[in-house]
């Protein structure tokens, strides 16, 4: 199955178009590869929000969520297409899911005015936090 | 699935016709006082060190206190708050013929002020006007809650439920997903509670003041990264009826202590 | 008079007190090793800080620090001889290190004081004792600070 | 506003009794700035005595880093019926007393 996604386009920051393959997006959103350093520091910046519902082996961090899966492993039981793909638009695997999509703006109810047009994560951090979390094998 | 899922979806094919799926059953309500740390209960159970207890203080000082040109005070009309505002807080908010809808204690106040005591409102989150509703509804303090009982309030507490399930703000998520679905969690360190607003004026270490159940949700609002509705909106008034309809059978502690 | 519907919208949009002065509290700012160090003298002066006869009760892991429940006892027989003077008690990253000094006698009958303080982050916490023969004692605590994982800040 | 303090209403002599005062106060610590960039300032208790029949029994001096509404425990040994005198004094002239009775047998 291909498909192909245009997020909505908004005022200030218009999403970059992605083409979902299979259950994946196998391509960067911005044509590189990202930084596995600061994908670590995204996934363990509260701001990000991953570590708020996700633990994982982050041994320095104290307080981590226990309402979604542990990040152990995510390397192993994804690709970086999959892993790619649940981080743009997760809701599309499940649309009960408590996972927010981190790239998408449209198709939601009275979003803040600070945060309004623009997606949780941008391109580049989407990939840096696809890259870290590739990394993680058991 | 958790455990309480799985007993409120036996209950619901029991007994309780009127759950909705994914309701917590009435008897596995639980105030947000069973998720606290021992410090914290400490905190609340005392009144001599419960700060919440100097709002209800200054409640007390300003039922007695005439305000407004008809020179009334709340006790001229009402007499010892102890026997006449016993149990109300517990139907709160409840329906007012005039204004043709449900009104939140604080929007009552306000009204007695307006039509009886002929004074300005009290602003949202002031501390005169968390002082009074934190006095009447101590009064109400161990009393069940029966708040959404009345018949006339039915339809707001259905808008109160279809906000409190539908999904808001960048993050996208719904009251129902934390506070039915994961409560006992934990959301970073922090353990999720079922959201059961049962000490409302209350004194919440983060804020270190009183704050409303209005104030309360407006910051869950901003949780989730959506626009929060107004003080005294209907959607607020309706939300906080469902909350308070949703905890029925459940003791009012105000003035509660929570993290 | 009754209210009419209209005078109730009004109150609805009433004013608000709270989201008038929304705080950003300052992180960067805290105290550093040296100004502990300097706060602590500043009581001690040269005298030598022994640990023993303190006690510091304060829950490990706090649900905010914005209100830490915190008692400080001291051995003592609380005699005309032999008495607690004062107690000291003091953080370490807080932006800045002096908690609070409390000042006993022999009609205190017991050396025992509680207060609600401020933690700006999981840190240590410090109590020093000094006693009628201006001896110096003390005890620390660690405690871990939850953050709140909503706050009113974002929007 | 209020204050709240907590002695026991009778006690026997030589008893070591509790003392718990409890007062409002905002306790601005003057490390917090407004959205906008502005710094607010200071405005704290700084200090508390407590007077036992006209004798000091207790006194304590503030920091910002003291809770809002601030919470203060501590004893003294009931030598005589008379009357606790509190007292807090901060920033910007802040004043406030309060006082309670206790009768010793």
């Amino acid at each position: 199955m291909v498909s192909l996604a245009f997020a909505s386009p908004t005022k200030a920051d218009e999403l970059v178009a992605y083409n979902i393959v299979g259950d994946g997006i196998p391509q960067s959103l911005t044509g590189s590869p990202g930084d596995v350093a600061r994908g670590r520091a995204l996934v363990l910046a509260r701001t990000t929000t991953c570590i708020l519902c996700h633990s994982g082996p982050f041994p320095e961090t104290r307080f981590q969520g226990d309402l979604a899966p542990d990040l152990t492993g995510a390397g192993n039981r994804w690709t970086t297409s999959q892993l790619r793909l649940r981080l743009v638009d997760a809701s599309r695997f499940n649309a009960q899911t408590i996972m927010p999509s981190y790239y998408r703006s449209d198709g939601l109810v009275r979003v803040g005015r600070n945060f309004a047009g623009k997606p949780i994560l941008s391109a580049a951090e989407i990939e840096d936090i696809v890259a870290f979390l590739a990394t993680l094998r058991d | 699935m958790t455990i309480w899922r799985a007993i409120a979806a036996a209950a619901l094919f029991a007994t309780a016709p009127a759950l909705l799926a994914g309701e917590i059953p009435p008897d596995a309500r639980r105030s947000g006082y069973s998720f606290m740390g021992p410090e914290t209960r400490t905190m609340q159970d005392d009144d001599t060190s419960n700060p919440g207890m100097l709002f209800v203080l200054d409640g007390e000082q300003l039922w007695g206190k005439q305000s407004g040109s008809a020179e009334k005070a709340c006790a001229d009309c009402h007499g010892d708050a102890r026997n006449s505002m016993k149990g109300v807080a517990a139907r709160y908010p409840a329906f007012d013929k005039a204004v043709g809808r449900p009104v939140t204690l604080d929007q009552r106040i306000n009204l007695c002020r307006a039509n009886h005591q002929q004074a300005a409102p009290l602003p949202y989150e002031s501390r005169d006007l968390l002082a009074l509703s934190a006095f009447v509804a101590h009064q109400s303090r161990g009393v069940a809650i029966t708040a959404g009982d009345d018949p006339q309030v039915k339809s707001f507490v259905d808008q109160g439920r279809d906000l409190f399930m539908q999904r808001k703000g960048q993050l996208n998520l719904a009251c129902t997903n934390c506070h039915d679905d994961n409560f006992d969690r934990r959301l970073a360190g922090a353990p999720i509670t079922q959201g059961q607003p049962t000490g409302y004026p209350l004194y919440r270490l983060e804020w270190q003041t009183l704050g409303s159940l209005e104030r309360r949700l407006r910051s869950c609002m901003s949780g989730v990264r959506a626009q929060a509705y107004d003080y005294g909106s209907p959607e607020l008034v309706a939300l906080e009826l469902y909350l308070m309809s949703r905890a029925r059978g459940l003791a009012m502690e105000t003035p509660a202590v929570r993290p | 008079m009754p209210t009419t519907r209209r005078q109730f919208l009004n109150l609805a949009g009433g004013v608000t007190v709270v989201g008038a002065i929304p705080i950003v509290t300052l992180r960067p700012l805290r105290a550093t090793p040296a100004m502990l160090n300097t706060a602590v003298r500043n009581v001690v002066g040269e005298a030598q800080i022994r640990t023993g006869k303190v006690k510091l009760d304060i829950p490990p892991l706090v649900e905010n620090g914005n209100t830490v429940p915190m008692t400080v006892t001291v051995a003592s027989p609380m005699t005309a001889d032999d008495h607690v003077k004062s107690i000291h008690v003091f953080n370490e990253k807080n932006p800045q290190p002096n908690i609070g000094n409390f000042y006993l006698n022999p009609a205190s009958g017991r050396a025992q004081i509680s207060t609600r303080i401020r933690l700006a982050d999981t840190q240590k916490v410090i109590a020093i004792a000094r006693l009628s023969d201006d001896t110096f004692w003390q005890v620390a605590a660690d405690v871990v600070v939850t953050l709140a994982a909503c706050t009113e800040e974002m929007n | 506003m209020a204050a709240l303090v907590n002695v026991p209403a009778r006690a026997k002599r030589g008893d070591v009794i509790e003392i718990r005062t409890l007062t409002s106060h905002i306790m601005e610590t003057g490390f917090r700035h407004t959205a906008d960039g502005k710094l607010v300032p200071r405005d704290i208790i700084t200090g508390f005595t407590c007077r036992y029949n006209g004798a000091e029994i207790f006194r304590a001096d503030l920091f910002p880093a003291i809770a809002a509404n601030p919470y203060l425990s501590f004893f003294t040994i009931a030598k005589e019926s008379g009357k606790f005198e509190f007292e807090w004094i901060g920033d910007n002239g802040y004043s406030s007393t309060a006082s309670a009775s206790i009768t010793v047998e």
